[in-house]
């Protein structure tokens, strides 16, 4: 029965795959590069229908979450309880006209909201999703998960400048300016992880946090605040969604796009988020590994609620702040992050050589890393708060002054009598 | 970094999320900084002034609930204190409360979307001004318990108010009272000290305070420069002159103070409601006034703190059953003779921001 | 290198990189040029990949496509609208005929070499290795590329400062 | 049929070929720059193909030497770009027939 039982093990799906492989070579036997197509197409397919279909519920479930932290309901018409609200918006998408504007440059028109699903969509190639469940664990995986995300600027340079609208144009080149700023904290960020786990290859980082039952959320808490941040940056969601900032140039570099080409930047958006979610998870909360739950608890379920917990996270910034301005928003990389970062994979660097060298017990080495690096984290953002200005007194909100204490002008014109103007 | 670009004009509406309603500004743009900003009003132009002139003097009231649609209380308010001042009448003590009331009940309403719409406009995505819509939802069924109407109130009459309140009106509004200051300290407590918003405003479009006089700003904007001119104090209608308020000031007359002065108006606005409501006095709430009014020849100007500044309806009469001569002075309008000093130099996201500080409404700028 | 998944892979990469490259010769519109620069680019990193060089693969996509095309997307974008063509200057012959040249001898020399290859097979990991090498061996050009960089972003900077900026 | 070192060599020569022409025959600056990022691309092409196929005792070696490569051209891009912008400052062109100074 031990193959029955494995037959109905939810926690490895991988196995699903396997033994079809198997099938394939044994009984049919197939040459290799059928079985190479076979399961890379069964992997696409999968991630694919799961992207679609978490999409979908997620259209559904920001839309509530921030009616809900709007005080108002949110969609609740179209099916129970609104649940076929994404069904009727994918619709509503599909079927209307898709605009192209008289002056555009209708080859690279086109070809934006194309291109923006690469950069969405590659990255779950090395994410592994459970145990065994990776399409391609490179051994670069980071520094892919970096490299694709940086190609996500020239599709949307290419959508904001094909569409020959000044705001699309603005958003275009606001996005050029932020992402290559960001991509740095980015890859600063993520070097940190890599010192620590030894590896680029993701499944690694994910065995070595199970390994040393430590997630690296608590050895590099900076690493993790620069790179959601920057990460946000790169998937444009609120506070630093500048590129496509609503009330300042109207959708940016989408503004021309209707439709179904509108519905492509749509989708791509939230793919991007749970692309960027999913490498959180992976790189920071011990990807879908849990301190053994994963023996109980199917290991895909378990990487998945991390996952959607961190979407939640973008989604509840979305509907808290405001939005930075661009010179701002540049100046916190370079002035505040940066500085930061390169501190942090220093820090990084220096601990992972003592724990090297001297040749401690992880159980001694790394709670006192944890410890050290999340002291180390509030004092350097507070530190350095204070040393750039931000946290001055003088800079403080304050409230507005009353008459009473007021050292203003006060200005009472003489009364004129009634009836004259 | 000073590059040999080409300028780059950029039409910030008419049709445009953050323009409130059909306004446009063409900024002309170096980068991302504006060098140049032209003003384009008149989409909502309605000729309202000259319209007025072929109503009878009561027959003009609704008029002045649609030039500033946000504030029609307010709107009214001042209209019918020029008819007043143009015939002689006095209206009784009671309504004399009740315009107090109603018009810091708009003051409130009209502020908390200001406040709401200038953190939309620093990107803050709809969830202030969601939660600022729920108070001014609760005001704005007050208004429909006094008179039917929740957004065009039509409710002050020449002599008086067009009628008493009911009588759920009191504990409702009492119930309302005890809510606000919650409300204004949750709303504090998420806005002022935010830190974007904060960094978004702070010396963003500085007025300094000789400019704001001499452009004849008024209003919170004209207040965030640091002029403490509120016509409630230097030039009392109503009741005010026996309310006791403060009038709010800001400091550096940037964005960010008018933000603050706005807030603080809020705050202002439950003090004299509370005091209001107290003392508000029995007894009729108009005076008889012939429907065919016709006020003796002469002019009047009436004028009054309305939620965006000097609210001024200019009446002239030549005897006759309609106004030989109405304007309005709307605040909206001539605050938004600033805003291309205030733009230039500023990038066009602070050009959204200086904007939505100013909190224009089409209906009044365009009349 | 001769399974068929390979062969396909390298035509068709081959193809795709000459193909773009050809393309940024003959658009007229610089973006489109660039875009076509940008997807030859990736045909590049493909390449990279088919000789099993993942590294300098994943390190051709991040630096050539996601960063020295924006720069190139920055220089485009200074330019005024106007000389925004891709068209050829007078020496367009001369200089084909050169490149026609370069290109053929080097091809020509290197079929007609001898090469001694070696039956070693794709490498591994390389990014490990590379890093060692890096670190150990080649710690000294290392250390100069950082200073290079170094240089050049100061470089960079004193060049497009505008003259009379005031010390700060 | 097999692919072999030729093949990317091959390749490689076409491609520094039209790098050439681009960087000789382009009038727009950017053009030019199209051209020297081709060309660096041809190099590194041959290097990692040299390593890969050729008998040699590191073989890494020439993946060491492309990264080099690859920083240089960085750098060389940034200060192109900072060399397009003077140009273009000081001439307000950045046609290559135009930029002809030397030649008086």
């Amino acid at each position: 029965m031990p193959a029955l039982a494995a037959w109905y093990d939810l926690r490895d799906l991988g196995h699903y795959v396997t033994s079809v492989i198997n099938w394939l070579q044994d009984d049919l036997s197939a040459p290799d590069w059928v079985t190479y197509v076979v399961s890379g197409v069964i992997g696409i397919v999968a991630i694919l229908l799961w992207l679609l279909i978490s999409q979908l519920s997620f259209i559904w479930i920001e839309r509530r979450i921030i009616g809900r932290m709007q005080a108002r309901i949110g969609p609740n018409r179209v099916g129970p309880r609104g649940l076929l609200q994404p069904i009727a918006d994918a619709l509503k998408l599909l079927l209307k006209e898709a605009i192209t504007v008289r002056l555009a440059d209708r080859p690279l028109f086109w070809l934006g909201p194309v291109l923006i699903f690469v950069p969405a969509m590659v990255v779950f190639a090395v994410i592994p999703f459970g145990k065994g469940m990776t399409l391609a664990d490179l051994n670069v995986g980071v520094l892919f998960v970096i490299a694709i995300g940086s190609t996500n600027t020239v599709a949307v340079f290419i959508a904001g400048w094909s569409s020959n609208n000044k705001f699309a144009l603005l958003g275009a080149m606001r996005t050029v300016a932020m992402l290559i700023s960001y991509e740095l904290i980015q890859v600063l960020a993520l070097l940190g992880v890599v010192v620590f786990a030894g590896s680029m290859r993701l499944g690694e980082v994910v065995a070595w946090q199970s390994h040393y039952n430590a997630w690296l959320l608590f050895l590099q808490p900076l690493a993790l605040v620069s790179f959601m941040i920057a990460s946000a940056v790169e998937i444009n969601r609120s506070p630093m969604d500048i590129s496509e900032a609503e009330s300042e140039i109207v959708a940016g570099y989408h503004t021309e796009y209707s439709g179904i080409k509108f519905g492509f930047f749509y989708t791509a958006e939230y793919f991007a988020g749970f692309a960027i979610s999913a490498v959180t998870v992976t790189l920071f909360l011990g990807g879908w590994t849990a301190w053994g739950l994963e023996e109980w608890v199917p290991g895909w379920l378990l990487f998945l609620s991390k996952l959607y917990l961190v979407f939640f996270l973008f989604i509840w910034t979305r509907g808290t702040l405001p939005r930075l301005r661009i010179d701002q928003l540049m100046a916190f990389a370079w002035k505040f992050l940066l500085p930061l970062a390169l501190v942090n994979v220093l820090v990084a660097g220096g601990e992972v050589l003592a724990w090297r060298e001297g040749d401690i017990s992880s159980n001694v080495a790394l709670p006192i890393f944890g410890v050290a690096n999340a002291v180390l984290a509030a004092q350097l953002i507070i530190g350095w708060g204070t040393f750039m200005g931000h946290l001055k007194p003088e800079r403080r909100a304050k409230r507005a002054v009353l008459t009473q204490e007021l050292g203003a002008v006060y200005y009472v014109p003489p009364k004129r009598p009634a009836g004259e103007p | 970094m000073p590059m040999k670009t080409e300028p780059f004009v950029v039409n910030i509406g008419p049709q445009h999320p953050s323009t409130h309603g059909v306004f446009r500004m063409r900024l002309t743009l170096d980068g991302e900084r504006i060098t140049d900003a032209d003003m384009v009003i008149g989409y909502l132009h309605r000729s309202m002034e000259k319209l007025a002139e072929e109503r009878s003097f009561t027959q003009v009231i609704p008029f002045t609930d649609r030039t500033d649609y946000v504030a029609a209380m307010t709107g009214n308010l001042a209209y019918v204190l020029a008819a007043e001042k143009l015939c002689g009448i006095e209206a009784p003590e009671r309504a004399q409360w009740l315009r107090v009331i109603m018009s810091e009940l708009q003051r409130f309403a009209s502020h908390s979307m200001a406040v709401g719409v200038f953190a939309n406009d620093c990107g803050a995505w709809q969830t202030p001004v969601m939660h600022m819509f729920r108070e001014r939802e609760k005001i704005l069924d007050l208004f429909e318990m006094a008179c039917g109407a929740r957004l065009t109130t039509n409710y002050m009459r020449i002599g008086g108010v067009s009628r008493d309140i009911p009588p759920e009106f009191m504990p409702a509004a009492h119930k309302l009272l005890a809510e606000l200051p919650k409300r204004m300290d949750e709303y504090e407590d998420l806005l002022v000290e935010n830190e974007i918003i904060v960094a978004r405003s702070r010396g963003v479009g500085v007025l300094p305070a000789e400019l704001a006089i001499a452009t004849s700003v008024s209003g919170p904007m004209l207040r965030a420069s640091g002029v403490a001119w509120d016509i409630r104090k230097a030039d009392p209608y109503a009741a005010y002159e026996r309310l006791e308020f403060d009038i709010c000031v800001g400091t550096n007359g940037d964005v960010y103070d008018r933000f603050l002065v706005r807030v603080a108006e809020m705050r202002q606005s439950i003090r004299i409601l509370e005091q209001a409501l107290a003392m508000i006095p029995d007894g009729p709430v108009a005076v008889d006034v012939p429907v065919a009014l016709r006020p003796p020849a002469g002019e009047a100007y009436g004028r009054i703190e309305s939620p965006r500044g000097e609210l001024g309806f200019y009446v002239v009469s030549d005897g006759g059953p309609a106004p030989y001569r109405f304007h309005i002075r709307s605040p909206s309008y001539i605050n938004l003779t600033p805003l291309r000093d205030l733009a230039i130099g500023a990038t066009v996201a602070d050009a959204i921001v200086i904007l939505g500080s100013i909190d224009i409404v089409v209906g009044e700028v365009d009349r | 290198m001769d399974d068929a998944g390979s062969v396909i892979a390298f035509w068709l990469l081959a193809a795709l990189t000459v193909g773009s490259a050809l393309g940024v010769i003959a658009v007229r519109d610089l973006i489109r040029a660039l875009v076509l620069l940008i997807t030859s680019f990736l045909g590049v990193a493909g390449l990279y990949i088919t000789l099993s060089a993942d590294f300098v693969a994943v390190a051709q996509v991040l630096i050539y496509a996601g960063a020295i095309s924006i720069l190139l997307i920055f220089a485009i974008m200074l330019t005024p609208r106007a000389s925004r063509d891709n068209a050829e200057t007078f020496l367009q012959v001369p200089a084909f005929l050169l490149a026609g040249l370069v290109a053929f001898t080097i091809a020509f020399i290197s079929l007609q070499t001898d090469w001694s290859i070696a039956e070693r097979g794709g490498f591994g990991e390389t990014a490990s290795a590379i890093g060692e090498a890096l670190l150990s061996k080649y710690v000294l050009p290392f250390e100069m590329a950082s200073v290079l960089l170094l240089v050049a972003m100061l470089g960079a900077i004193v060049l497009v400062r505008p003259e009379g900026t005031p010390e700060e | 049929m097999s692919i072999g070192l030729e093949h990317y060599l091959v390749v490689g020569a076409l491609l520094f070929g039209i790098g050439l022409y681009l960087a000789l025959a382009k009038r727009n600056f950017v053009g030019v720059l199209m051209g020297v990022e081709l060309m660096f691309n041809a190099a590194n092409l041959t290097f990692v193909a040299f390593s890969r196929f050729v008998e040699s005792a590191e073989p890494l070696d020439g993946h060491v030497f492309v990264v080099f490569v690859i920083t240089v051209a960085a750098a060389e891009a940034a200060v192109a770009l900072a060399m397009a912008m003077l140009v273009y400052r000081n001439r307000e062109t950045i046609d290559m027939d135009r930029i002809n100074l030397m030649k008086w």
